[in-house]
């Protein structure tokens, strides 16, 4: 019984106290607005405030906190991407994200037990050797196994030669990991709360005011507010709001969806990820099996679940785990991806003066969520762009430059 | 096993006894029992263990509806055993127990119950850092419910396509009317319920002070339905969600049904939902329709003695079917303070019932594991009882407070959920387009007006389809007395008073959680994880929103109620699954390649010789190596044939054929010779190059133009895209199908060809390189294709597929003396390397454009347009960022570098290998790689690190590694 | 440069041009027998049942037999003009004097198989006379070609028989399968989402949709009173649609059957 | 599963069908500038509400387009391309062209 649970059963009137913000009046100005309470939007206050001394800062959430693609991932972390840009991104991601729950004072559930990549062709198997020889270079536990290592370390693996794709070999990624992906956003609006940072959930941003290209202003919901400068971190709805901004974005919205079954007793232990059967399976620290894939066949805003896509993954799961037939699928659900051109993100500068982007999160939004907010928080409060961060500027689509992870994005979220 | 005389027990075969075995221990039931009303019987009630604290749990709906019955079957683990029915030696254990199930050891857990606050896993286990990896492991151990079978295979799921003008989800009274005004109509109807009989509710619930009036009822609609062979009727069926455009998945047996219906027609009821007291889980407490269902579809009495809580109707009439049944009804708790005299509770009194009006039921006590009295206390406000009662002792107590709608389909549909605080009534609205909700989950209770509710759906529905033009009458009028109680929750100093019996939460976990800030009615579900659990809130999902309502100073209406998304009930993933449909192609071939010996590989749905070895059927197989290496050196001096019939094979044809190629592809097609072929290199409007192939002009207006194997229904369907917008007169059409195809390679080729092809002059002169010609080879009518793939004299034959395997074996027998030998997917990639011809997919990824990879000169600059062309032009305004090179390993000491291995400038990422090879031709080790340009010029030397982070040194060299001259393959 | 013709059919004495579901019928012991120009099975062990079976529910192999297609914007008139009777609706079909059936698959692609008696000659007209058609043509514009490289002018006049008409070698390109009997909607509706059901699809309707997961022509065409799908989809994936089939078979009893069931069956008016 | 009428094969389920992208005529490839011709490349209107978009009935090959809602996923219309697409496109070689390349 760990020491930090005594104090609810010893007192007699609980020891809570509120976490976020009570819903109070909008300000008339702020130093900084940030649209969207999703983990990165939480993420950027919580780092204006605590590093960068900004707290005059509000977070609006036309619904409610993490309830976008924060409260619909499958909480997968990972920094086994391909491109140099890609993979020093991460990486730094995964560091923070190892810390998270001190840096808190909350834990985020983090679990590494890492994520195995299954190959069923030469094709796969030439682009994992990539994956993992870049990765090994920057410092990022990836190799690639063959047959018999994979069976060891995932006996109940289907690794029969006459399935109509036998697996070949795989990429393991040591650092793979998950974490409860509510928590790190309500971890990290708790932290900036505590901070003086504002949250307000239920105000949707409705219109953005810009003045000799100038961000000035955002009316919402609950009236105008003025602001210096205006982050926006709405994953699945980028264009929609920079639209507002008068900005264009090389994105298109597919629906992304995911299932979990009911919670059986722990018997696979890493993330499991084949991009051929386009399926990946891990089970959570309650028992219960999450499974999801590609995204769906054509773009939509809705996050309506589809019979095909259950199909689909109901299938490829027991390509992997023919025994997963006898397990009972509890719930089937969907998030909104920005997918981009490069399967990049889009960060940093605007057309628009202190409007700054956090967009274009396809797939790989919540594993960035660390590494979002240290480095969209020093671009606001610096307005330099971090190094880390420069590769993935808007402007980059204008140049005919691509930072291209479509390869290592297939499935594997 | 005590049973209940006929006409109790609508379900069961009392002819028919079926022995099963429960934690080991042998029982006995009879046919159509489930496996809890089999127990029941046998008065078996302790069922489970919950999820946290390991609480005894025992039938709650008795309906499937609750995750309290879950037990652990062979290779199928959390069964319900409410809905599973007994099999003759079935074996059933419970679950989640350590020990066993009546003592359990992990129920201790119930103990700390105060030290495990709402959330309490963000609040702890990760101090020190570190601590939280090792907490994890013992938390890992404790997950879960039941035990997957690994060792499962599974059984045979398949699925199958319905159609119908309507469906009913639900045969309750609603829906069996609602069946056969349609049907009568003219409509194929589609009448599907989960239960082994139809009649819902009828089969089980007491509607008049006699009790005889379900039964009537039920008999004569049922009879009429069967009557009607408009009307196919589903049960043991489950409507499991719905999906856009009605697309309803069933499932039955083994069976998915996905069934398109026209007008959709939801009849599917309500849940009764459960008072909130101190210990409401001890098994013995349970919905009063959970006891009905018992006496009345199984024939099995729910106790000895009873006590009723209820705040409508149908506590009464509850109590009046114990009665009846011979089960003492101690007393019937009324939460309101002044009952409207109604029939029921008049009969009721007339009975001399014992009524405890603005009472509650303030706690239960146990003894063991089952229910031995409760605790009653008067009302004096909301929530709130009097500082003593009175204990009343009973084995059975039948909760009676309210229902909510089975609202998941309605919902899934988009349908909003909302609830009236007055009335206490809910609806439904913004229902999907030919989709209808009536009765019961309609807020209907009145069994005339289900029956009108029902009609008057059908007939909406017969009207949408013109089956009919009838007027539509009004909306019923909603009733004016809501059987939902507002307020059976009575928090408890020692609570356990459980809001989620899935999850084992109470009052004060959703309480604290509003107080922890999580107000939002979705923050209180996901931080307390309140809803999450098996049962999806069916139980959960109101209480929690009256509560939070309250802390918040909300309306419940502001709050909402959360609402489930699909599935309905949790389904097995091999119900979804199927069958598994993975097309597989095969060319003519291929058996002729299996009798060879050939290794097969994948190529997307093809399979491919890999290489031949032909010592597999006596004795070890070759090492690979050596076989794929003998394979290079045949075609290098004698002559070999390989199998490219996945080839993709376009025809283009008409006056704008080459007008199209011209801005399809980035050469130029238009000026190419009659009889000539011409590489054709094709790259996306990013300027990506994505495939490649020869276009073969076979006369001024017809073209016959090769695609890659993987690339070919992409590129087909794009060139169909982009004439659709060009106009161009042309006629594409994909013939990859239609085409079996050899290349027969090497110096003796033209040898072999010519035993047998008489009408084609094959001498250098007449049929040059990259000529093409049509004739006969064996007598088959073929297209003759001089290309140099892998770098020696060489003809592709392409001749119509079901020749395929006649010109194989044709080939094959005149090569004989020449010592013509098969060559597979492997010795072709070193063939064609040494050869220092790229492979799309391979060589190139997703960024690579022309110049890249040196095909700048198969870029045409001359065209006013081709696809990529702008964006192309635009890439060689930036200095290249790297350069497709070939290198040459001269130290042949150390390892040979592979595919994707890393180019390196001193630490830094300089390129990578896409292909590297030891070439049987030049004795070393040859490759492609990408490097930085100012290391592409012949000469340079460039690091790779190979295996085990050996560096190697490679010299860059000019393509191709091989007859540099071409002067072989123009042999 | 000679031209040959890939679609005609090559002599069964020589063998060539086998099915590519042989070895399975083999492995069934079929009984073979030449129809017309083409080989194909005549029944297997159980002659005797065979009507009985195909009356239920039967899977025949008819991918030797004769079958064509035509599209392009001339295609229709072109084969009008051949006294081919033209369905009026795309995904509908005629049946003709000889047997053979056109199915109108787009207002400029036809498709034509021929009957299972093989006794349809039209088929074998039709590829003569659009061959000669498209040789003629061919001539006429390779000499245009060779004028134009010599004067070297981009634009010369083509007077090409527009409008054009082009040949598809439905022969080799698609196999083609029959299912019969009464329970073959039913079956379909296992590995196909299209309603098929006899009151729903009608006899010379056409669909073009996806069975087993491989595309495919669907085209019902009765035997006197037995309901009759003929399936024509990617002659590679043959084997694979096969055992689809007969997996979705075995719940009503069906079985593989040889053509002379189904003549049979055709008979029995 | 969402219904599709394809204008050759009528009703299917949207299955059958490839999704071919948003509908946006192309601009001049020889006068547009570069950074218009990126936004044409790369960039998506991505619209939350009626657009229109390519649609191919994978089993016919048949090319046609579509007006849908990107919310609620309702499909407004189907039509045939000739409605947009009715003459031939041709291309004409301007010097800029030459000099690019």
């Amino acid at each position: 019984m760990p020491f930090g649970l005594l104090k609810y059963g010893l007192n007699s009137e609980y020891p809570g106290k509120h976490h976020f913000t009570p819903a109070t009046e909008l300000k008339r100005h702020y130093d900084v607005v940030i649209i969207g309470a999703g983990g990165h939007g939480t993420a950027i206050a919580y780092n204006l405030a605590k590093y960068h001394g900004i707290t005059n800062v509000a977070v609006l959430e036309k619904s409610y906190l993490g309830g976008g693609n924060t409260a619909r991932n499958t909480a997968v972390i990972r920094s086994n991407y391909l491109t140099e840009e890609g993979v020093n991104f991460y990486r730094e991601s995964v560091k923070l994200f190892n810390n998270l729950s001190n840096e808190f004072n909350y834990n985020v559930m983090m679990e590494s037990r890492g994520q195995l990549t299954l190959a069923h062709s030469d094709a796969a198997i030439r682009s994992f050797r990539w994956r993992a020889e870049v990765n090994q270079h920057m410092g990022v536990r990836s190799e690639l196994i063959d047959r018999q290592t994979i069976a060891e370390m995932v006996p109940n693996l289907n690794m029969s030669e006459d399935s109509r794709y036998p697996i070949m070999a795989g990429l393991w990624h040591a650092d793979g990991a998950t974490a409860r992906h509510d928590a790190v956003a309500w971890g990290y609006a708790k932290g900036a709360c505590d901070r003086g940072v504002e949250l307000h959930q239920l105000t949707e941003v409705e219109d953005i005011e810009i003045t000799q290209g100038r961000v000035t202003a955002v009316k919402t919901n609950r009236g105008r507010v003025e602001c210096g400068a205006v982050v926006q971190a709405v994953a699945g709805a980028s264009s929609v709001v920079a639209k507002k901004a008068g900005i264009a974005l090389p994105i298109h919205c597919y629906p992304l969806q995911a299932m979990v079954t009911q919670p059986y007793k722990p018997i696979l232990t890493p993330h499991i990820s084949s991009p051929h059967v386009h399926v990946y399976v891990h089970q959570t620290s309650r028992g219960e099996f999450v499974i999801g894939g590609g995204s769906d066949p054509y773009p939509l805003y809705h996050t309506r679940a589809t019979l095909d896509q259950r199909e689909t993954l109901a299938a490829a799961s027991m390509e992997l785990f023919p025994f997963l037939a006898q397990a009972r699928m509890l719930r089937q659900w969907a998030g909104t991806t920005d997918m981009t051109p490069d399967y990049s993100p889009i960060m940093g500068l605007s057309p628009v003066e202190n409007y700054y982007l956090d967009a274009g999160w396809g797939t790989w939004g919540f594993k960035a969520t660390p590494i979002c907010g240290v480095t969209m928080a020093e671009l606001v409060a610096t307005k330099k762009v971090p190094d880390l961060i420069k590769p993935f500027e808007l402007e980059r689509f204008y140049r005919y430059d691509q930072i291209n992870e479509a390869g290592a994005t297939a499935a594997s979220h | 096993m005590k049973r209940l005389p006929a006409p109790y027990g609508l379900l069961i075969n009392r002819e028919q006894p079926i022995s099963f075995s429960f934690e080991n221990k042998a029982y006995q039931g009879l046919a159509g029992d489930s496996i809890a009303s089999a127990l029941a019987a046998n008065d078996q009630w302790l069922l489970s263990r919950s999820f946290k604290y390991h609480r005894p749990r025992g039938a709650l709906t008795m309906a499937g509806q609750d995750a309290n019955t879950m037990v652990q079957l062979p290779s199928n683990p959390n069964a319900l055993a409410d809905k599973e029915p007994i099999a003759e030696g079935l074996q059933v254990m419970g679950q989640n127990y350590s020990g066993s199930l009546e003592n359990d050891r992990g129920s201790i857990l119930g103990l700390f119950s105060r030290f495990l606050p709402v959330g309490f896993y963000y609040k702890a286990f990760f101090k020190p850092r570190g601590m939280w990896e090792k907490w994890v492991k013992l938390i890992r151990k404790k997950a879960g419910l039941g035990v997957i079978n690994q060792q499962l295979e599974p059984e045979y799921y398949d699925k199958q396509y319905k159609f119908y003008d309507v469906v009913v989800v639900g045969a309750g009274p609603t829906g069996l009317q609602a069946a056969l005004t349609a049907a009568v109509d003219g409509c194929e109807v589609l009448l599907v319920d989960e239960n082994p009989i139809l009649g819902g509710s009828l089969n089980y619930a007491r509607l008049d002070t006699e009790g005889t009036l379900a039964k009537e009822v039920r008999d004569q609609l049922i009879l009429e339905v069967n009557g009607n062979s408009n009307i196919t009727c589903m049960t043991n069926a489950m409507v499991n969600a719905w999906f856009a455009d009605n697309w309803l998945p069933i499932i039955c047996g083994k069976r998915l049904y996905k069934v398109r219906s026209k007008q959709t027609i939801l009849c599917t009821g309500a849940l009764e939902q459960q008072a909130v007291f101190h210990n409401n889980d001890v098994p013995g407490v349970m919905m009063s329709s959970a006891a009905q269902r018992l006496m009345h579809l199984y024939g099995v009495a729910p106790g000895k003695t009873a006590v009723v809580v209820t705040g409508n109707d149908d506590g009464y009439a509850n109590a009046l079917d114990l009665m009846d049944a011979g089960v003492n009804v101690a007393a019937i708790i009324d939460l309101r303070e002044t009952p409207k005299a109604t029939p029921m509770i008049e009969a009721a009194i007339k009975r001399r019932l014992k009524i405890k009006p603005g009472y509650a039921v303030y706690g239960a006590q146990q003894n063991g594991n089952h229910l031995s009295a409760v605790e009653i206390r008067k009302v004096v406000s909301q929530g709130i009882c009097a500082e003593v009662g009175e204990t009343i002792s009973c084995d059975l107590l039948c909760m009676a407070v309210g229902y909510t709608p089975t609202y998941q389909l309605a919902c899934q549909s988009g349908g909003q959920l909302s609830y009236d605080d007055n009335s206490a009534m809910f609806t439904l609205n913004n229902l999907a387009d030919d989709l209808q909700v009536a009765g019961s989950v309609n807020s209907y209770w009145d069994l005339g007006n289900c029956l009108e509710e029902g009609a008057r759906a059908a007939t909406i529905a017969t009207n949408a389809l013109g089956f009919t033009q009838a007027d539509i009458p009004e909306a019923m009028a909603k009733e004016s007395q809501s059987p939902n109680h507002s307020w059976p929750i009575f928090a408890h100093p020692k609570g356990k008073e459980f809001v989620d019996f899935d999850e084992d939460l109470t009052i004060a976990d959703i309480i604290n959680a509003t107080k922890d800030g999580y107000e939002h009615i979705q923050l209180v579900k996901r931080y307390s994880t309140c809803g999450m659990g098996p049962s999806q809130g069916r139980h959960s999902a109101l209480a929690a929103a009256r509560l939070v309502a309250a802390a918040t100073n909300k309306t419940v209406a502001e709050t909402g109620v959360t609402t489930a998304r699909p599935p309905f009930a949790p389904e097995h993933l091999g119900h979804s699954a199927g069958r598994s449909f993975y097309p597989a192609r095969r060319s003519n071939m291929h058996y002729r390649h299996l009798e060879a010996g050939a290794q097969m590989l994948q190529a997307g749905a093809w399979y491919r010789p890999a290489f031949y070895s032909p010592q597999a059927d006596y004795g070890p197989s070759l090492d690979s190596a050596v076989c794929i290496n003998n394979e290079v050196n045949n075609v290098r001096n004698n002559v070999g044939l390989v199998d490219v019939s996945t080839l993709g094979g376009l025809e283009v044809r008409g006056p704008d054929a080459g007008e199209f190629l011209n801005r399809f592809y980035t050469f130029g097609f238009v000026k190419q010779p009659v009889g000539k072929a011409r590489y054709a290199l094709l790259t996306n409007e990013a300027g990506v190059v994505i495939d490649d192939g020869v276009a073969c002009r076979f006369s001024e207006e017809h073209y016959y133009v090769t695609a890659t194997t993987g690339g070919v229904d992409r590129v087909y369907q794009n060139m169909l895209k982009w004439n659709a917008q060009w106009r161009l007169d042309v006629d594409i059409a994909n013939v990859t199908s239609a085409y079996s195809a050899v290349n027969i390679a090497g110096p003796k080729a033209r040898q072999v060809l010519a035993k047998l092809c008489s009408d084609i002059d094959l001498s250098k002169e007449a049929f040059p390189y990259m000529g093409v010609r049509e004739g006969t080879v064996a007598g088959i009518p073929a297209r003759l294709i001089r290309v140099g793939f892998v770098g020696e004299l060489g003809y592709e034959v392409h001749v119509p597929q079901q020749f395929g395997e006649a010109l194989w074996d044709a080939l094959m027998d005149a090569g004989q003396p020449e010592g013509i030998k098969p060559f597979g997917i492997e010795a072709q990639r070193i063939l064609r390397l040494e050869k220092g011809h790229i492979i799309i997919g391979q060589d190139t990824d997703a960024m690579s454009n022309p110049m890249e990879v040196q095909m700048g000169w198969a870029v045409s600059r001359k065209k006013p347009f081709f696809v990529g062309g702008r964006t192309i032009s635009e890439l060689k305004k930036k200095t290249p960022s790297r350069s497709l090179v070939g290198f040459m390993i001269n130290d042949t000491d150390g390892p040979t570098p592979m595919e994707s291995h890393l180019v390196l400038n001193g630490e830094q990422m300089a390129g990578r290998v896409t292909s590297c090879n030891y070439s049987p031709t030049l004795g070393k080790p040859i490759g492609l790689a990408y490097v930085q340009p100012h290391s592409a010029e012949a000469g340079s030397q460039i690091t790779i690190r190979a295996n085990g982070g050996v560096l190697v040194t490679a010299e860059v060299v000019t393509l191709p590694f091989y007859d540099p001259t071409t002067a072989r393959q123009e042999l | 440069m000679t031209d040959y013709n890939p679609l005609l059919p090559i002599a069964p004495a020589q063998g060539n041009r086998r099915s590519p579901l042989y070895r399975r019928h083999v492995d069934l012991q079929a009984k073979f027998e030449q129809v017309g120009d083409a080989v194909l099975v005549s029944h297997y062990v159980k002659p005797g049942i065979e009507v009985l079976l195909a009356a239920n529910l039967g899977l025949v192999d008819l991918s030797t037999m004769p079958r064509t297609g035509f599209k392009g914007a001339g295609a229709p008139a072109w084969a009008a003009s051949q006294r081919v009777k033209l369905p009026k609706l795309p995904n509908t079909a005629v049946t003709q004097k000889d047997g053979s059936v056109v199915a109108k698959l787009s207002h400029q692609e036809l498709l034509i198989v021929s009957n299972i008696m093989g006794s349809a000659t039209s088929i074998d007209r039709l590829n003569r006379e659009h061959l000669n058609r498209e040789h003629s043509n061919k001539e006429h514009l390779n000499r245009e070609h060779l004028n134009r490289e010599h004067s070297n002018k981009e634009h010369l006049s083509k007077q090409t028989l527009a409008p054009q008409t082009y040949s598809l070698p439905r022969a080799d390109s698609h196999s083609w399968l029959a299912v019969t009997g009464n329970a073959a909607a039913e079956m379909f509706s296992k590995i196909c989402g299209v309603d098929l059901r006899v009151h729903k699809f009608a006899h010379n309707q056409v669909a073009q949709t996806s069975v087993a997961k491989i595309n495919g022509v669907i085209l019902r065409h009765d035997l006197a009173t037995t309901p009759c799908f003929y399936i024509l989809s990617d002659i590679t994936s043959t084997e694979f649609l096969w055992d689809s089939l007969l997996d979705a078979m075995e719940e009503y009893r069906g079985a593989a059957v040889g053509v002379a069931a189904m003549r049979s069956l055709a008979a029995n008016k | 599963m969402k219904l599709l009428t394809c204008p050759l094969n009528g009703q299917r389920n949207i299955s059958e069908f490839t999704y071919g992208g948003e509908y946006h005529p192309m601009p001049d490839p020889n006068t547009t500038d570069s950074r218009a011709w990126a936004e044409h490349v790369f960039f998506h209107d991505n619209a939350a509400g009626v657009v229109t978009e390519w649609w191919c009935h994978t089993a016919s090959s048949f090319w046609f387009l579509a007006e849908r809602n990107t919310i609620t996923d309702k499909v407004i219309r189907t039509f045939d391309t000739s409605e947009i697409f009715n003459e031939r496109v041709d291309f004409k070689v301007p010097d800029a062209a030459e000099k690019q390349s």
